[in-house]
C-alpha cells in the first residue's frame, strides 16, 4: 500500500461520507431550500474529493490531465445548476416559512 | 436500478418521473460502464438521459403534470406482466452463464471483428469498426430512422407560424437570470468544442457520430433554454435544419454509392482511398460525419418544434 | 449495374426520401415519389428473373462475407413479396396526388411523400435482408413512418390509432428484439442462413423454444393476428385514403413474410411446428380471427373500417395456410398474401375515390352511388367479389388453393371456416353493394364521377385481380416455386 | 451450469417487466411511453450482458491486454437506442397533438370521448 | 366453321349480344331487334353443336388455364346439348315476350334487363357445356350473378329483400358446400374432368362418397331440393319473363342439370348402387316432391303455386338421376324438357293475365276464360302436361320414371309418383275449372281481351311445343340413349 494509494482512499472515503451527509440532509430538512442547500454544497465538495482521489490513483498520466478538467466543468456546472433551481423556485412563489410549522408567508 | 425503476411507475407525479427517469437512465450508463460496454454507456447517458428527459419536459409542459388514478382493473396487466416474466426466466435457464469466455457468443462472429479489425480497419476501437464498416448499413438503417423521426415530427408539429416570441418562463426578462446566462456564454463553447472531439475521437477511443451529434445539439439546446427560441433560431435558422437532416443521411448514402461506383460493393470503403485501410479510414470518417450531422440537426429540430408548440399554447 | 440491383431496390427509395424531403412544390416530390416506384417495379421485375434464372441471389454489404457484415439474400418467396410491394406502390402512387392534395395541407405534402417512400424503403429492405437484426431496423424505419402518416389523417381519431399502434407496434418489435437476442446468445450469430445452420444443434434447449415464441409473439403483433390486432381497425380507418391503400395492401403482409422466413427457414418446419404447438396455436388464432373479425366487420357502418375488419379476416386465412404445416398449405398462404393485396388495394382506392368526392366514406353516403359513381362502385364491386372468392377473381383462385391443402391435410376445421368467413364475407360485401346500387338517394341524381387520375389506378388494380384471376401463371406459379423452395419436397 | 452466473438476467427480466407493467397499466399516455423506454433500456442490458465477459477489457484495441469483451451486442444496442428515442420524440409529438386535439392524455378519457364522438 | 368454334360461339354470341344492346340502348325499338336476333344466333350455334356431336365431332375447346391440370374447357356431350338447345331455344320464346311484357308494363332499366338476360344464358350455356367439374361452377355462379340484378328488378324493399335471400341461399350453398365438394373429389379423384362412367370409381369409400353426394346434391342450391329450396318462391318478385325462363328453365335446370352431370359423370351409376346409404338421398327427394305438392296446394297467389310446383317438378327429376337405371336416366332428360315446355307456358300465362287483368291471385281468375281464350287454353295443355296427361310431354317422361322405377322394382319411387300426380291435379284442375266454368265473380277493372299480341303469340308455340313433344320425343330420346348406352 504505498502513501499515494492510501491518500487515494482516503479522499475517496471523505467523498463518499460526505455524499451519504447530503442524502440524510436532503431527507430530514424541513423544506425546499434548506434541502436545495444540502444537495447543492456538500455535492460540489464530494465531487472535487472524488476526482482528486482518482487523480491519485492514476498518477501522472493523460487520465489526471481529464480529470483535471472535469473538475473544472463541475465547479461551473453543480453551482449554477442549484442557482437555476433555486431562483425557478422563488420566480415561481415558493417562500421558506419563517418558523418550522408556520405556513409559508403569501408570496410578495 | 431496480427500485428507481420501480418508483418510476409508482409515483403520481409526472415531473417527479421524468427526472427520475433520467437518473435511471445515468444509473443505467454506470451499469453499461461496469459491462464494459463504454460506448454504449456514453450513447446512453447522452441520449437516454440528456434529449430524451428535455423532449419529455416539453411535452409534460404541454399535457400537465399529474396522472389521474388508475380506474380499471390492475390484475389483467399484472397477470401478462407476470406471464411473460416467467416465460423469460424460463427461457434463461438455458442459457449460458454470463461472462463466462466460452460463451458461443465469443466463439463464433465476434472473434474475426477483435483478430482482424485492426489489421483490416486499423482503428482501435473495434466497436467504431464494427458499426461504421463491418456493419456499415446497419447505422444507415439507423440514420434514416433518426431522420424519420425528425420528419414524422415535423410533420405532425412542425411547419407552424410562431405566434408571438414568448420564450419559456426563464429567459421572460433580459437581465433576469443573468448568472446563467454568463455561465451559458461560457460554457456552450467548451460543450462545442467537446462535441468535436468526441465526433473525431470517435476510432480511437469511445465516441462516434451519435454521441458527437447530440453533444452538439445539446449545446445550442442550452442556448435555447437560456436565451430563448427567437435569438437561438437567429444563429441556426429551422429551414437550416431542415435541409441538414437530410443531407447527413445522403452524405451517408453517398459514401456507400461512391464505394458502389469505383468498383467494391455498396457501403465498401476499399477503393476509396489509395490503400484499403486507408480508404476504410476515410469512410468511416464520413460515415460519422454524416451520422453527426443528421443527429445533431435532428436533435436540435425536434426541440424547435416543441418550443414553438409549447410557447404556442 | 444490374448486379447491383438486389441492393438498389431498397436503396433507391431509401435516398430519395431526404431528397423528397427537401423538395419545395409537392408535384416536384410527388413525381420523384413516382418515378422511384416505377423504377423499383422495373427493377423487381430483374430481380424476378434473375432469382428464376440462378436460384438464391447474395450480395454481401460493405464488401464483408457472410455471417461477419450483413448480407442481403433474395429467393423466389423473397421476389414475389418485392414484386407485389413495387406493383401496389406503383399503382397507388398516381393515384396519390390528387387524394393527397385534396385530404393534407400543402405545405407537408413533400414531407409526406417523404415519408411514403421511407415506408416503401422500409418494407422492400425487410424483405431483401438476410440478417435478422437488420430486419428489426428496417421494421423500424416502415413502423415509424407508419405512425406518421397515419396520424396525418384529418380526423382526429388517427392520432389516437396512431399513438395505439406506435405503443404496440413498438412492443411487437422489442418482442422481436428478444427473441432475435435469445438466438443470438445461442447461437454467436445474426446472419439467417447461419442462423438455421447453427440452430438444430441447440434446438431441443428451453431458450430456443422461448425465442421461437417470443419472434411469433412480436410479428404477431405486426401483423396484426387475430389477439393481437387492436390497433389494425383505427388505424386503417382515420389514415389518409393513400396510406390506408397502401397499408392495407403491403404492411401486414410483410410482417406475415417474416414469420414465414422465420417458421421455414431458419427454424425449420420440423421444429417449429414438432417441438412447440405453433401449428395448432396459429390454426386456432387463425380461425378465431376469420370468423369474429368477419362477423365484426358486419356490423360496421363506416366502409373503411369494415374493410379493416376484413383484412384482419383475410390475415386469418393466410396464417390458417400457414398453420396447415405443409407445402401446399405454404403454397396457399403466399398465394393469399399477394392475392390479398391487390383486392385490398383496389378496394381501398375505390374507397379514396369516394372520399376524395365526399369527404368521407360513411355506409350513408354510400347511397344511391351506383348511378352517380358507377366506374367507382364497379370497381368496388369488382374487388367486393374477389374478397368473397367468386370465380374469375383473383380471391377464387386463393380459396382454392387453400381449400386444396386443407382437404389434402385433412383439416376439416378449416373447410368449415373458410366456408362460413366467405359467407361473412358476403354479407359485408353485400351490405354496400346494396346501399350503393338499390337504394335511391335524394340529393345525389347527377353524374359525380371521380376524375381520371383517380379511376385508372383503382382500375389497374382491379383488372389486375379479374387478369390474375384467370392467368394464374404469375401468382400462383411464383407461389408454389417460392413454397417448393422453402418447404423442399414437401409439396 | 450455476445457476449463479443465470442472475444477472433475472435482474434484466425484472426491469423488463417494470416497463411492461407501465406500459399496459398505465393509463397516462407520457406514462406509457415512460414505461416503454424501461422496458427497451432493459432489453439493451439483455444484450449487453450476454456479450461480457469476466476480466475482459472494453473492446477498444490496445497493448498488453488479451481479452475483450463481445463488441456485436454494442453495436446493435448503439443502433437500438437510438431506434428508441426516435420512437419516444414521435410519441411525444402525437402526445402534444392529442392534448391539442382532445385537451386529455388519459387512455380512458380518450376513449369515452371517441365513443360518443 | 369446326366444332370448337360452335362451342366458343354459345358462350361469344350472348355476351356480344349484351355489348350491342348497351350501345344501342337510346333506340328500345333496335335494341329489342338486337334480343331477338342474338337469341335466334344462340339457337344457330346450339343446332351447330348438336349437328357436330351427331357427327360425333366433339372436341374439348380449352379457355384458359388457371390452376395447373384444371382447363376452363368446353365439351359437348349429349345431356349438356339438349340443355344447351333447351334454353337457348326457349330464350328466343321468352325474348319475344319479354319484350311485349316489358313495353306493357313500360318498365324502367329495360337495358339492363336484356344485358343480364344474355349474361344469364351465357352462363347457362357455359354450364351445359362444361367439360369439368371448375368450368361448371364457375359458369354457375356467373349465372347466379347475372340473375340477381333481374331478381331485384323492381327495386323496391321487398324484391331486395327477396333478392337478398334469392342471393344469400345460393351463394351459401354454392361457396359453403359445392366448392368443398368439388376441391375434395379434385383431392380423391385427382381430376374433376367429367368422364362416363364415373371418375371416383374405387377412389372414395362407401361413407366419402355418401358425404360428398349429399354436399353435391345439397350444395346445388339451384336444384331446390328441400331444405334448400326457399329462394325460389322469394325470387318471385321478379318480373314474369324473368320467373319463366329462369325459373323454369335456365336456373332451375342448371342445377338438375348439375347434380345428373355428377351422378353420371364423376360417381357414376354403377359405383352408387354399390352404395346402400344413397337410397336416404331418393327418400330425400320423394319428401321434397310430397311436401312441395301439399304446400302448392295451399297457395293462393298464382306465380308462388307456380313456384312450388317447379320445386316439386324438379325433386322428379333428382329423384329419377338418383334410381341409378337407365331409363330413368333418359326419364330425368326428358322430363326436364317436359317440365320446361309446360311450366314456361304457365309462367306466360300467368304473366299474360296479370299484364291484361292485373291479377295475380287464384281466387280471381273467375271466368277469366271467356275473356282470354287462348291464354287460358295454352294454361290448360301445360297444366295437363304437368299432372301428366297423355296428349302433353309430361305424359312421355313419366313413362319412362315409372319404367325406371320398374327397372329396379323400388316401390317407395312409384308411391311417390302416383300421389304426387293425384296432388298436382289437385291443384291445377280447379284453376281450368274456374276459368272456364265459372261466372265472372269479380268484375275487372276495364274491359280487357286477350293480352298483347306478342305474349298470346309466344305463350301459344310453347304449349304447342309440349304437344309436339309428346308425338315426336324420338329425336330426344335418341339423343339420350347414347348417354346411357355408354356405361
Amino acid at each position: 500500500m504505498t502513501w499515494l494509494q492510501l491518500l487515494a482512499t482516503l479522499l475517496l472515503g471523505a467523498g463518499s461520507l460526505l455524499l451519504l451527509l447530503a442524502g440524510i440532509g436532503l431527507l430530514r430538512f424541513p423544506h425546499f431550500y434548506a434541502r436545495l442547500h444540502a444537495a447543492a454544497v456538500v455535492d460540489t465538495l464530494a465531487a472535487a474529493l472524488f476526482l482528486a482521489g482518482l487523480g491519485c490513483l492514476f498518477g501522472a498520466t493523460l487520465g489526471t490531465v481529464k480529470l483535471g478538467l472535469i473538475l473544472l466543468f463541475l465547479l461551473f456546472t453543480s453551482p449554477t445548476a442549484c442557482h437555476a433551481l433555486a431562483r425557478a423556485a422563488w420566480v415561481s412563489g415558493l417562500r421558506e416559512p419563517a418558523q418550522p410549522g408556520e405556513p409559508p408567508p403569501s408570496p410578495s | 436500478m431496480l427500485v428507481t425503476a420501480l418508483f418510476v411507475v409508482r409515483t403520481r407525479d409526472l415531473l417527479a418521473a421524468t427526472m427520475l427517469l433520467g437518473a435511471y437512465s445515468l444509473l443505467s450508463a454506470g451499469m453499461f460502464m461496469v459491462l464494459d460496454a463504454v460506448d454504449v454507456a456514453f450513447t446512453e447517458a447522452a441520449v437516454g438521459a440528456g434529449v430524451s428527459t428535455i423532449l419529455m419536459l416539453y411535452a409534460l409542459v404541454a399535457s400537465g403534470r399529474f396522472e389521474r388514478t388508475p380506474t380499471r382493473p390492475q390484475w389483467l396487466p399484472l397477470l401478462v406482466v407476470l406471464a411473460t416474466g416467467a416465460a423469460l426466466v424460463w427461457g434463461t435457464f438455458d442459457l449460458p452463464p454470463v461472462g463466462a469466455p466460452g460463451n458461443p457468443v465469443h466463439q463464433h462472429v465476434a472473434p474475426r471483428y477483435l483478430q482482424q479489425s485492426g489489421a483490416e480497419i486499423g482503428i482501435p476501437n473495434v466497436v467504431t469498426s464494427v458499426l461504421a464498416s463491418y456493419r456499415g448499413y446497419d447505422t444507415l438503417g439507423e440514420t434514416a430512422v433518426v431522420f424519420t423521426a425528425g420528419l414524422g415530427v415535423w410533420l405532425l408539429i412542425g411547419g407552424l407560424q410562431r405566434r408571438g416570441a414568448a420564450a419559456p418562463v426563464l429567459a421572460s426578462a433580459p437581465h433576469a437570470n443573468l448568472i446563467l446566462r454568463v455561465v451559458s456564454k461560457f460554457l456552450i463553447p467548451v460543450i462545442l468544442l467537446f462535441g468535436l472531439y468526441v465526433q473525431f475521437h470517435g476510432e480511437l477511443g469511445p465516441g462516434g457520430g451519435f454521441q458527437a451529434g447530440v453533444i452538439l445539439a445539446s449545446a445550442l439546446i442550452v442556448h435555447l433554454q437560456v436565451f430563448g427560441a427567437d435569438q437561438t433560431r437567429q444563429i441556426v435558422p429551422e429551414s437550416l435544419l431542415r435541409v441538414l437532416a437530410p443531407l447527413g443521411v445522403l452524405l451517408y448514402g453517398g459514401t456507400g454509392v461512391a464505394g458502389l461506383l469505383l468498383g467494391g460493393n455498396y457501403l465498401d470503403y476499399h477503393p476509396l482511398g489509395r490503400t484499403p485501410v486507408g480508404g476504410q479510414h476515410l469512410g468511416i470518417l464520413l460515415v460519422e460525419l454524416g451520422v453527426a450531422l443528421t443527429v445533431s440537426s435532428t436533435m436540435l429540430l425536434l426541440c424547435y418544434l416543441f418550443a414553438a408548440r409549447v410557447a404556442r399554447r | 449495374m444490374s448486379a447491383h440491383a438486389q441492393l438498389l431496390i431498397v436503396l433507391l427509395p431509401l435516398l430519395a426520401a431526404p431528397l423528397a424531403a427537401l423538395m419545395r412544390t409537392p408535384d416536384a416530390a410527388w413525381a420523384l415519389a413516382t418515378a422511384i416506384a416505377w423504377s423499383v417495379l422495373s427493377l423487381a421485375l430483374l430481380l424476378l428473373l434473375q432469382v428464376q434464372a440462378e436460384g438464391v441471389l447474395s450480395y454481401a454489404i460493405g464488401g464483408w462475407a457472410a455471417p461477419w457484415g450483413i448480407e442481403y439474400r433474395l429467393d423466389p418467396l423473397g421476389a414475389l413479396l418485392q414484386l407485389l410491394l413495387a406493383a401496389v406502390a406503383a399503382a397507388i402512387l398516381p393515384w396519390t396526388r390528387q387524394s393527397a392534395a385534396r385530404e393534407l395541407e400543402r405545405a407537408r405534402l413533400p414531407g409526406f411523400y417523404a415519408a411514403l417512400l421511407l415506408l416503401q424503403a422500409g418494407l422492400l429492405g425487410i424483405v431483401a435482408t438476410g440478417d435478422a437484426f437488420n430486419v428489426f431496423v428496417f421494421l423500424e424505419i416502415s413502423s415509424l413512418s407508419t405512425y406518421a402518416l397515419i396520424a396525418m389523417g384529418r380526423d382526429r381519431r388517427a392520432l389516437t390509432a396512431a399513438f395505439r399502434y406506435l405503443i404496440l407496434g413498438t412492443l411487437g418489435a422489442t418482442f422481436y428484439l428478444i427473441g432475435v437476442g435469445l438466438l443470438y446468445a445461442l447461437t454467436g450469430t445474426l446472419n439467417m442462413a447461419d442462423l438455421a445452420a447453427r440452430l438444430p444443434a441447440v434446438a431441443d434447449t428451453r431458450t430456443a423454444h422461448t425465442a421461437v415464441v417470443f419472434v411469433t409473439v412480436g410479428l404477431g403483433l405486426k401483423l396484426a393476428m387475430f389477439p393481437l390486432h387492436a390497433w389494425l381497425p383505427n388505424a386503417y380507418a382515420y389514415a389518409p385514403s393513400a396510406v390506408t391503400a397502401l397499408l392495407a395492401a403491403t404492411a401486414t403482409k410483410v410482417a406475415l413474410y417474416v414469420l414465414v422466413r422465420f417458421v421455414w427457414t431458419i427454424f425449420g418446419a420440423e421444429f417449429a411446428f414438432g417441438a412447440i404447438p405453433l401449428a395448432a396455436l396459429l390454426g386456432v388464432l387463425a380461425v378465431l380471427g376469420m370468423l369474429i373479425a368477419s362477423a365484426v366487420a358486419v356490423r360496421q357502418d363506416e366502409v373503411k373500417r369494415l374493410l379493416a375488419w376484413s383484412s384482419v379476416a383475410q390475415i386469418g386465412y393466410a396464417l390458417a395456410g400457414l398453420a396447415l404445416a405443409s407445402g401446399a398449405g405454404l403454397a396457399a398462404a403466399l398465394l393469399h398474401l399477394a392475392n390479398h393485396g391487390l383486392m385490398k388495394g383496389a378496394l381501398f382506392l375505390a374507397l379514396g375515390n369516394i372520399a376524395w368526392r365526399f369527404g368521407n366514406t360513411r355506409l350513408s353516403t354510400l347511397r344511391g352511388l351506383g348511378r352517380a359513381m358507377p366506374w367507382t362502385m364497379a370497381a368496388f364491386v369488382a374487388g367486393g367479389l374477389s374478397l368473397v372468392g367468386v370465380p374469375l377473381t383473383v380471391g377464387f383462385v386463393s380459396k382454392w388453393a387453400l381449400l386444396q391443402a386443407a382437404l389434402a391435410a385433412g383439416a376439416w376445421w378449416l373447410v368449415g371456416a373458410i366456408a362460413l368467413a366467405s359467407l361473412l364475407a358476403l354479407a359485408y360485401v353485400w351490405r354496400v353493394v346494396e346501399v350503393a346500387y338499390f337504394e335511391a338517394s335524394e340529393s345525389r341524381d347527377l353524374r359525380c364521377e371521380a376524375p381520371l387520375g383517380l379511376l385508372l389506378p383503382t382500375w389497374l388494380l382491379v383488372l389486375a385481380n379479374l387478369w390474375l384471376g384467370i392467368d394464374t401463371r404469375w401468382t400462383l406459379g411464383l407461389a408454389e416455386a417460392a413454397a417448393r423452395a422453402l418447404a423442399g419436397a414437401g409439396l | 451450469m450455476s445457476s449463479l452466473g443465470l442472475y444477472n438476467y433475472w435482474i434484466v427480466i425484472a426491469l423488463m417487466m417494470v416497463g411492461l407493467y407501465a406500459v399496459i397499466a398505465r393509463g397516462h399516455l407520457v406514462k406509457k411511453l415512460i414505461g416503454l423506454t424501461l422496458f427497451q433500456t432493459a432489453v439493451f442490458f439483455l444484450y449487453i450482458s450476454m456479450g461480457f465477459v469476466h476480466g475482459g477489457a472494453a473492446p477498444i484495441l490496445s497493448e498488453g491486454v488479451a481479452v475483450y469483451s463481445n463488441p456485436l451486442p454494442h453495436v446493435l444496442i448503439l443502433t437500438a437506442i437510438v431506434v428508441g428515442v426516435a420512437t419516444t420524440a414521435l410519441g411525444l409529438a402525437l402526445v402534444v397533438r392529442i392534448r391539442e386535439a382532445y385537451g386529455s392524455v388519459d387512455e380512458d378519457e380518450l376513449e369515452r370521448m371517441d365513443s360518443d364522438a | 366453321m369446326t366444332a370448337a368454334t360452335h362451342l366458343a360461339l354459345t358462350l361469344v354470341v350472348p355476351l356480344l349480344g349484351g355489348l350491342t344492346m348497351v350501345a344501342l340502348h337510346r333506340w328500345p325499338r333496335l335494341r329489342d331487334g338486337v334480343v331477338v336476333l342474338t337469341a335466334a344466333a344462340l339457337f344457330a350455334c346450339a343446332l351447330a353443336v348438336l349437328a357436330d356431336f351427331n357427327t360425333g365431332d366433339a372436341p374439348l375447346l380449352r379457355l384458359a388455364e388457371p390452376f395447373p391440370g384444371i382447363p376452363l374447357a368446353l365439351r359437348a356431350e349429349p345431356l349438356g346439348v339438349l340443355f344447351a338447345l333447351l334454353a337457348s331455344g326457349l330464350w328466343l320464346v321468352t325474348s319475344v315476350y319479354a319484350i311485349g311484357y316489358l313495353r306493357a308494363r313500360r318498365e324502367s332499366h329495360q337495358t339492363r334487363f336484356h344485358i343480364c338476360f344474355a349474361i344469364a344464358l351465357a352462363g347457362a350455356m357455359g354450364v351445359a357445356l362444361a367439360a369439368n367439374l371448375l368450368t361448371l361452377f364457375v359458369c354457375y355462379e356467373a349465372l347466379t350473378l347475372s340473375t340477381y340484378p333481374l331478381v331485384a328488378h323492381a327495386g323496391n324493399q321487398n324484391a331486395l329483400r327477396g333478392a337478398r335471400t334469392y342471393l344469400s341461399i345460393l351463394l351459401a350453398t354454392s361457396i359453403g358446400l359445392l366448392l368443398p365438394a368439388i376441391a375434395w373429389t379434385h383431392v380423391l379423384a385427382g381430376t374433376v374432368e367429367f368422364t362416363l362412367g364415373g371418375v371416383l370409381a374405387g377412389k372414395a369409400g362407401p361413407l366419402e362418397a355418401t358425404l360428398l353426394l349429399a354436399l353435391f346434391v345439397l350444395g346445388t342450391g339451384k336444384a331446390a331440393v328441400m331444405p334448400v329450396h326457399r329462394w325460389l318462391p322469394a325470387a318471385m318478385v321478379a318480373p314474369t319473363p324473368v320467373s319463366a325462363l329462369l325459373h323454369a328453365v335456365a336456373v332451375v335446370k342448371a342445377g338438375v342439370f348439375t347434380i345428373t352431370k355428377v351422378v353420371l359423370y364423376i360417381f357414376g351409376t354403377d359405383f352408387l348402387a354399390g352404395i346402400p346409404a344413397e337410397r336416404l338421398l331418393v327418400y330425400l327427394a320423394g319428401f321434397t316432391i310430397i311436401a312441395a305438392s301439399v304446400v302448392a296446394l295451399r297457395q293462393d297467389n298464382l306465380k308462388r303455386m307456380l313456384a312450388y310446383s317447379t320445386i316439386g317438378q324438379l325433386s322428379y327429376v333428382v329423384l329419377a338421376a338418383l334410381l341409378l337405371t337407365p331409363l330413368a336416366e333418359i326419364g330425368a332428360a326428358l322430363h326436364m324438357v317436359a317440365h320446361a315446355f309446360g311450366k314456361i307456358t304457365l309462367f306466360f300465362v300467368a304473366g299474360a293475365v296479370y299484364v291484361a287483368a292485373s291479377k295475380t291471385q287464384v281466387s280471381e281468375l273467375d271466368g277469366i276464360g271467356r275473356r282470354m281464350p287462348w291464354t287460358m287454353a295454352a294454361f290448360s295443355i301445360g297444366a295437363l302436361s304437368m299432372v301428366g296427361v297423355p296428349p302433353t310431354a309430361g305424359f312421355v317422361s313419366k313413362w319412362y320414371l315409372i319404367a325406371g322405377a320398374f327397372q329396379n322394382d323400388f316401390h317407395f319411387v312409384l308411391a311417390v309418383l302416383v300421389v304426387s300426380t293425384a296432388l298436382n291435379a289437385a291443384y291445377f284442375l280447379p284453376i281450368i275449372h274456374r276459368a272456364f266454368f265459372r261466372p265472372e265473380r269479380v268484375a275487372p277493372r276495364i274491359d280487357h281481351g286477350e293480352a298483347p299480341w306478342p305474349m298470346v303469340a309466344a305463350l301459344l308455340v310453347t304449349a304447342a311445343l309440349t304437344l309436339l313433344l309428346f308425338f315426336f320425343n324420338a329425336p330426344v330420346v335418341e339423343l339420350e340413349k347414347a348417354l346411357v348406352r355408354m356405361p
